[in-house]
């Protein structure tokens, strides 16, 4: 099996996430044996953000990646078992709700694909960029 | 000739403002012109005292045209001047049917200025008459709504003063020893005996205490100067109402000190009556001008008070005390006509905040927190030292009076305060607050008439500088032991302290 | 999600209107609108305002990262408002060419028309120290205010006020003072004996520098928003509020530090790499302490604790801007006057013009700006609100009626806060208040 | 000429910069601020400390060249009113006293409003504030300089108007209209009586000097002559305006009132203002000794004040009015030293006052303006983070409890032996060592409250405040501290051990061992013990609520003026009213008989009146 970064590449619908863990500086963290459950936002939702937001993080990488690990869970869970919780504490340290069960919503996002599993732990892709607050 | 010309320019000016065409700006401005002329040439015969004037009139009458200016009447003629300027000036810019207005206003000036000129009882009479028809008519047309109710009031009250001295006049006149005769100088030589002294003097203090007036022939007043415009608010209360003092001093006390002598008990504790109940009234007033008019009751008692002590000091407190309450009582009215005119209301209890430096009335309100105080009697300002001499002078005669005219002063401040705090102080109700802001020409006679009130507090010689020489033979009793050593410093170091 | 004005929205609703009692505004919020009603002169009231709000502004965020990063701990700032050429010529990190993302197309020092005020002011020409003693200057003491309200309401979202509790903080800010005082017996002395006194105070001094790099953001947003407008963009309210939603999204994650600088030596009292960023240490906190929270008024309500007219529970602050009585501006005790006579110098010809026709005309114009500067709050406010909406929730053309009914709900959260007596959000819905 | 030639001016300067202040009213200076009137203010108030201080200089050296010197004081006359044998003069007299009080009204005046620059930062509100402020220096000033008990009324009336001005900063905020109103009532009242007391005094006396007084009072000692009718009743009126001014019971109750103005004018009120009328009150003794009557009528005034007013003190949750009824308290034992004749006490319980209460009002204000509260419950644990404040305050504290080697211990121990010398000595030593224990535990009461205990949410930050306000506060305690080494330079105590030691000092300082250490006990850590106020529940409330004063005020002398009022009201409605409506009512009649036609009715009265008048002279013509 691939590490999540790996898995996510294969992909190549998660440019701009991959682009962004470089520029924040999260790549060996990830790389590491985790094991992590990731909240992987396609390109999409990272484009449907206003114009500027993303250049601004990726200037600024503390702030990128604290905004990267609010998508980051600590463990490897699975849909089965996320759903059973309200909220999961992010890395970030803000708690990420989950809203629904069916369908699958992470905060403000629709898990699109869930439980991808890789050998540092599980992916779950989602159709938008999640923010604390 | 000097004399006659005080008369003469508000006389002419009144008649020759009605050949102005309707609309012109020289009506508003001739009237203040000739009070202005006015008040020059009183100042100037201030300081060239003109000798008195003496002509035949109608002799078969006893009417004889004497006029004269003394220590007594100096500072009312200049306060009628300067009053009249002042109402004018206080006048809207777009008074209706000014040429009349202003004729009225002017020939009220004639009157006061005649009668306080008049050296001749049926003169006096004669003048004091002729004021009630002008101001009538001021009230009846210009007034407020209740205008028709408050000036048949004002009429009839004025009407019965005036037959009650026209009875005393005539009482007077032909009781003299000589023949008819209505002369000052006759009259104050005093042939009358105690009875008829008594009779006359009954007649006396019914005519001038409903001009005053004092309780309880105020009847007239709180209706009146509330319905009044405010130059005629200005000008009754700061010079008409003087006139009532005015004859209490030169027909009863002069010409009829037996009498007053014997009353004057009686009239202290009127005086005092008046000036504790004109207080109260005031305090739960919700009309600003009626509270103003209760509070002009007060300060009228407590000068009657002291035109009863009748001592050289009380006497002073008298003259100092219808100069201050003539400026303060004439700028009161002229700051809630201010505020009347901007707001629209006089209701006390629809103002609020109008201390609002943006929105509010600062100005007006700056000026009407002196001017209360002034009123209630704080040193610094005019109304205090009146008020000093006022009860200095009547303690050695009246001490009860005089304590209650006191406590009385004590209710001044509780109004004056309740009132500043309701108008002046809270938030200003911003539906309201859609006027423009007071322009300098509204304020200046405010300002004058602020100045003054200061000035004469500071320096009280400006009230009392005038009439110390008349008042003097006047008086009916000594202001014993009021002498206030000034203690010389080297006497200080000798005799008190240890060397 | 950019400018999501659903013009072309639903037909048909999803979900039934709402019943609260600002239900007409959250309908006109469901709909991409602000708090505001959207009339023309709603919009040349507020671009008015915010020009006029911009320049003063500008002086504010150069002097709060003046006073923070170099008067630092001077135990007697009473130079602390003359601010340095250096922080004069400080490039705004958004105008200017040099500018990573540039928000305002003109120059990157200070605003032109600031300039000139300093150097003329109301009076004339003189010196600094004249124009300072004769209050002809701006009034920094409010920018501080505002700072202050930050401060002591604490925790109000974000990191910020915990960290300042942190030992990395605490360790940094000694490092920071020895630095500042070495060579000062006596203070460093002081410090030794009361070290919590100093702590305190540095900590205020991070709230400064928040508060500086807080507004300058604010400025060049505001100036671009003026000259957009002048040049004719924005058709309405709804425009000038995406505006600033896209300003708050593309900023958000500007890093919020605090440096302390001796001669050229640079002293992180909070690094920038502890990852604070501009939308969640600073703007949410700001709108919470100052357009909602700060304190009442000593001219309108009484400090006496036996009258009870101080709330005992923080939380229950509702004094801010969207809550303020702007009527009694001028007066004694009304700490706002300081802001609206700020602006007083820099009002556009339009803004006057309007100020003319009404009430007073010039002579409250205080009031009247005091009253616009209310209405343009709205709308940031709801820009705000729009942004967090945007974050957190759905878009408002989302097909799903459990989304939009999530957006109701939050909507009506917000409206909630305007159900007290003082909010004055009915009375800008109408043109009359004035 | 010489600094003390001039000395008149020193009330002058700050009334030009009132004066100043007026340039800002609305519509003159308005495209700029108003802090300039605050500087101006400032530097006039700074000229007139100087001044004074100069003057006071002059006079020590002087005073070096021989007593004589000193008891030669320089006077200057002015004559404000004569007439009718009536001669009014202000009478100044720059005796060493005043020139103290002087320099330490100016020079607090100096501090405060340096306070007032950084307090009032973000207020609008300067031209009137501080022209307020340098109104009460003029005042206080032209106070110790007159010799005459009338201008003494005057100034304690115009100090009274600056009160309801000062208080009416915030004008528009609903508390301060009632305080203002309050204050101004209240105080007024005293000094009616007082004016009242005055008018009758001078054709007693044919003096209104307090020089010339004292003469005659003297006279009549040494001829044994009795006292004139009345004369208790006209001293019983003298002290009315003290009383007022010092808020003793049952005048005290504006002072509470008055805390809803601005900080820095509650620090000048509630030092220097107050004093103003115990400063007549000790010119007034030798009149005052005359009669034992009036004397034990201060006693029991004095004493009751003090001791109610530090229990009141003792209850209340709000942190000014926490010391403000302390104010009441230390002038009620001012008062019990006049009634029993100790002038040498009471000067120095007025000596020492001042400063110490200036300088713990400062600090509170340092607290409060960074709080966002007055309120004693949500204070608390500022100890670490605000040192220099809370040393401020406990030096003002120690300044006032009887703790030596500080300031107020020698002139409390003074009048302690005085109680005990006095013809009620148990009652009323313990008097002055209950009150002492009680004023000492409300002191650390505050103390505790504020700086001791853990902190709030409204404490959790709380820097120190802007150097403008440190700055004074830390001068004056300067000056707290070194009060004893002062008094005991000029000689006014001896060194024995400590400043002013001697009989009565041990229960002295023991009383204040147990009321300040107990308190502390309370109050300085989250002791459970604190809570026993609060669970004694009604009595603090009681006490918080100032008894209720207000409420008894309101049933008893407001009902009765607003009762009179009304009945005065209602019968002019009634009675004068109804009367002249009837007759006005007959006019009408007559009019609308006299005129069928017409419709302007008083026009035809008018017209008939005139007629009437015409022919009663043609009448009398034709005779």
């Amino acid at each position: 099996m691939a590490s999540i970064l790996e898995t996510a590449a294969s992909v190549g619908v998660f440019n701009t996430l991959l682009a962004a863990v470089d520029a924040a500086g999260l790549r060996e963290a990830l790389e590491g044996p985790g094991p992590f459950t990731v909240f992987a936002p396609v390109d999409d939702a990272f484009a449907a953000l206003p114009p500027g937001t993303v250049q601004t993080l990726v200037d600024n990488p503390p702030q990128l990646a604290r905004i990267l690990k609010y998508h980051v869970l600590s463990g490897s869970y699975s849909r089965e078992q996320l759903v059973a919780e309200d909220n999961w504490d992010s890395l970030e340290g803000a708690p990420i709700p989950i809203r629904s069960k069916d369908p699958f919503e992470v905060k403000n996002a629709t898990v699109v694909n869930a439980d991808v599993v890789c050998d540092n732990g599980v992916v779950h892709v989602i159709d938008r960029v999640i923010l604390p607050g | 000739m000097d004399l006659l010309l005080l008369l003469l320019i508000p006389l002419l000016a009144g008649l020759l403002l009605p050949l102005l065409p309707a609309g012109s700006p020289w009506v508003r401005r001739g009237a203040l012109a000739a009070a202005l002329l006015q008040l020059l040439d009183g100042l100037w015969l201030w300081q060239h005292p003109p000798a008195a004037l003496s002509a035949n009139w109608l002799p078969r009458l006893g009417l004889r045209l004497e006029l004269g200016l003394d220590g007594l009447t100096m500072p009312l003629v200049l306060l009628a001047a300067l009053l009249t300027a002042m109402a004018v000036m206080a006048s809207p810019v777009d008074q209706s049917r000014p040429r009349l207005f202003f004729a009225l206003m002017l020939a009220t000036n004639v009157g006061l200025i005649g009668a306080f000129l008049a050296r001749n009882a049926l003169l006096f009479l004669l003048a004091y008459e002729l004021i009630l028809i002008p101001t009538t008519l001021l009230v009846a047309t210009w007034g407020g709504e209740r205008r028709a109710g408050a000036a048949i009031r004002f009429l009839t009250y004025g009407a019965v003063s005036g037959v009650a001295l026209l009875a005393a006049v005539l009482a007077l006149g032909w009781l003299q020893p000589g023949g008819l005769n209505f002369s000052y100088t006759a009259l104050a030589d005093h042939n009358l005996t105690a009875l008829q002294q008594r009779w006359i003097l009954a007649l006396v203090l019914l005519a001038f205490g409903l001009k005053l007036p004092v309780v309880p022939l105020h009847g007239w007043q709180p209706i009146t100067y509330s319905q009044a415009p405010t130059p005629v608010a200005m000008l009754m209360s700061g010079v008409v109402s003087k006139l009532g003092a005015y004859g209490l001093l030169r027909f009863g006390l002069e010409f009829l000190p037996d009498a007053w002598a014997a009353w004057s008990p009686w009239l202290a504790a009127v005086g005092a009556l008046s000036a504790i109940y004109g207080s109260l009234n005031a305090i739960v007033q919700l009309d600003m001008r009626r509270l103003v008019a209760y509070s002009s009751l007060g300060h009228m008692g407590m000068l009657l008070l002291a035109l009863a002590a009748a001592t050289p000091l009380s006497l002073q407190g008298v003259i100092a005390q219808m100069l201050a309450h003539g400026l303060i009582i004439a700028l009161l009215f002229c700051l809630v006509g201010l505020i009347e005119l901007r707001t629209g209301t006089c209701a006390i209890p629809e103002l609020s905040g109008l201390l609002n430096p943006q929105r509010g009335l600062p100005f007006t309100l700056g000026l009407m927190l002196l001017a209360l105080l002034a009123a209630a009697g704080v040193p610094g300002l005019a109304g205090f030292v009146a008020e000093l001499l006022v009860f200095e002078g009547s303690w050695v005669a009246f001490p009860w009076p005089t304590l209650v005219c006191l406590l009385a002063s004590g209710l001044t401040a509780v109004y004056a305060i309740r009132l500043f705090n309701r108008v002046g102080f809270g938030r200003l109700d911003n539906e309201r607050a859609d006027w423009v802001s007071t322009s300098w020409g509204e304020r200046t006679p405010a300002l004058v008439l602020t100045a003054l009130v200061l000035v004469a507090g500071l320096w009280p010689s400006m009230l009392t500088g005038f009439s110390e020489t008349a008042t003097a033979p006047l008086a009916l009793r000594s202001s014993d032991a009021v002498t206030v050593i000034a203690m010389a410093p080297a006497t200080v170091n000798s005799a008190q302290l240890p060397a | 999600m950019t400018a999501t004005v659903a013009s072309e929205r639903i037909k048909a609703p999803l979900i039934p209107p709402s019943t609260h009692r600002y239900a007409d505004v959250i309908h006109r919020l469901e709909a991409g609108g602000s708090m505001l009603p959207d009339t023309p002169e709603n919009l040349k009231q507020i671009i008015g305002i915010y020009k006029a709000y911009a320049v003063p502004m500008d002086f504010y965020w150069r002097d709060l990262l003046y006073i923070a990063e170099r008067v630092f701990l001077n135990p007697l700032p009473a130079f602390k408002y003359f601010i340095s050429q250096e922080y004069l010529d400080r490039p705004n990190s958004y105008a200017g060419d040099q500018s990573q993302l540039r928000i305002w197309r003109g120059g990157e020092k200070v605003h032109p028309e600031l300039l000139e005020f300093m150097e003329r002011g109301e009076t004339g020409r003189m010196s600094k120290l004249f124009h300072h003693l004769w209050h002809d200057r701006v009034n920094m003491e409010f920018a501080e205010a505002c700072m202050q309200a930050m401060l002591w309401h604490q925790g109000m979202g974000g990191r910020f006020n915990d960290y300042l509790e942190s030992d990395a903080y605490k360790s940094n800010a000694d490092r920071a003072i020895k630095a500042y005082f070495k060579g000062n017996p006596l203070m460093l002395g002081l410090y030794a004996l009361f070290p919590d006194m100093f702590l305190e105070q540095v900590r205020q001094l991070s709230y400064t520098a928040n508060l500086g790099l807080f507004w300058e953001v604010m400025a060049p947003v505001f100036f671009e928003m003026s000259d957009i407008y002048d040049e004719g963009g924005f058709k309405g309210v709804p425009d000038a509020m995406d505006f600033l939603v896209n300003g708050i999204f593309a900023v958000a994650g500007r890093p919020i530090y605090h440096h302390l600088y001796i001669g050229d030596e640079c002293y992180e009292i909070i690094p920038k790499s502890e990852g604070f960023t501009w939308l969640y240490e600073a703007a949410l906190p700001y709108v919470e302490a100052v357009f909602y929270r700060t304190a009442p008024f000593r001219g309108t309500k009484s400090y006496n604790a036996q009258a009870g007219q101080v709330p005992a529970d923080q939380a229950d602050f509702h004094y801010g801007i969207l809550y303020a009585d702007v009527f009694p501006v001028g007066s004694a005790g009304i700490p706002p006057t300081l802001l609206m006579q700020d602006m007083l110098h820099f009002l556009p010809p339009y803004l006057k013009e309007i100020y003319r026709e009404h009430r007073r005309g010039e002579e409250d114009e205080l009031v009247q700006l005091g009253i616009t500067f209310q209405r343009s709050m709205y709308n940031v406010t709801s820009a705000v609100i729009q942004a967090l909406r945007c974050a957190l929730l759905y878009p408002l053309d989302d097909t799903n009626p459990e989304h939009l009914m999530a957006n109701r709900r939050f909507f009506e959260a917000q409206m909630d806060r305007f159900l007290r007596p003082e909010a004055r959000l009915p009375d800008i819905q109408s043109q009359d208040y004035r | 000429m010489s600094w003390l030639g001039t000395v008149w001016l020193v009330p002058l300067y700050p009334l030009v910069g009132a004066l100043f202040s007026l340039l800002w009213s609305p519509g003159l200076i308005s495209r700029t601020g108003p802090r300039p009137s605050g500087y101006v203010n400032l530097l006039m108030v700074s000229i007139a400390f100087g001044h004074s201080l100069a003057a006071l200089l002059s006079l020590s050296s002087n005073s070096a060249a021989g007593q004589a010197a000193i008891y030669a004081p320089p006077s200057f006359h002015w004559t404000w009113l004569q007439t009718a044998g009536l001669t009014i003069g202000f009478d100044g007299l720059v005796t060493e006293p005043g020139l103290i009080a002087m320099t330490v009204i100016t020079g607090l005046h100096v501090l405060v409003q340096i306070f007032s620059i950084g307090y009032l930062e973000m207020d609008w509100g300067w031209p009137r504030f501080f022209g307020a402020l340098s109104f009460f220096e003029a005042g206080l000033c032209g106070l110790v300089l007159t010799d005459s008990v009338f201008f003494s009324y005057v100034l304690l009336e115009l100090l009274t108007v600056g009160t309801y001005v000062i208080v009416g900063t915030w004008y528009n905020q609903s508390l301060v209209v009632k305080g203002a109103r309050d204050a101004f009532l209240t105080k007024r009242i005293g000094d009616l009586i007082l004016l009242a007391g005055v008018i009758a005094l001078l054709p007693l006396t044919g003096t209104w000097n307090f020089h010339g007084l004292q003469g005659w009072a003297a006279d009549l000692t040494n001829n044994a002559q009795p006292l004139p009718p009345g004369f208790q009743l006209i001293l019983l009126a003298l002290i009315a305006g003290p009383m007022g001014k010092c808020a003793q019971i049952p005048l005290h109750l504006w002072l509470d009132e008055a805390m809803e103005s601005p900080l820095p004018s509650t620090v000048l009120r509630n030092s220097v203002v107050v004093i103003g009328g115990a400063w007549v009150l000790l010119r007034l003794e030798p009149l005052i000794a005359l009669s034992p009557l009036v004397q034990g009528v201060l006693v029991v005034v004095g004493g009751t004040t003090a001791l109610v007013a530090s229990l009141i003190a003792l209850g209340q949750i709000d942190v000014k009015r926490a010391l403000s009824f302390l104010v009441s308290s230390w002038l009620g034992l001012l008062f019990v030293a006049v009634g029993l004749g100790g002038i040498g006490a009471a000067d120095h319980l007025l000596l020492v006052y001042p400063l110490p209460m200036a300088l713990m009002l400062m600090s509170v204000g340092t607290i409060v303006i960074s709080n966002v509260t007055q309120d004693l419950t949500q204070l608390g644990g500022l100890w670490s983070r605000r040192p220099l404040m809370g040393i401020a305050f406990l030096a003002g504290a120690a300044g006032l409890m009887g703790l030596p080697p500080f300031g107020g211990f020698a002139a409390l121990r003074e009048l302690l032996e005085l109680a005990a010398n006095s013809q009620l000595p148990l009652v009323l030593s313990g008097l002055v060592l209950i009150t002492n224990a009680l004023l000492s535990a409300a002191l650390m009461r505050v103390f505790g409250l504020i700086w001791g205990g853990r902190p709030t949410p409204f404490t959790a930050r709380s820097p120190e405040v802007l150097w403008l306000m440190v700055l004074p506060t830390m001068l004056l305690l300067g000056l707290v501290l070194h009060i004893p080494q002062l008094l005991v330079h000029l000689g006014v105590y001896k060194l024995s051990p400590v400043p002013g030691w001697g009989p009565m000092g041990w229960p002295l300082l023991l009383s204040t061992l147990v009321g300040a250490g107990t308190s502390a006990w309370f109050y300085l850590r989250p002791h459970p013990l604190a809570e026993l106020p609060s669970g004694l529940g009604g009595l603090q409330h009681w006490l918080a609520e100032d008894m209720h004063t207000e409420a008894f005020y309101h049933r008893t002398v407001v009902a009765l003026v607003v009762g009179l009022a009304r009945f005065s009201a209602w019968s002019d409605r009634q009675l004068v009213d109804g009367f002249s409506s009837g007759t006005g009512g007959v006019a009408m009649e007559g009019a609308r008989r006299l005129s069928y036609t017409t419709s302007g009715r008083s026009q035809t009265y008018a017209l008939s009146l005139v007629l009437g008048v015409l022919l009663m002279a043609a009448w009398l013509l034709s005779r």
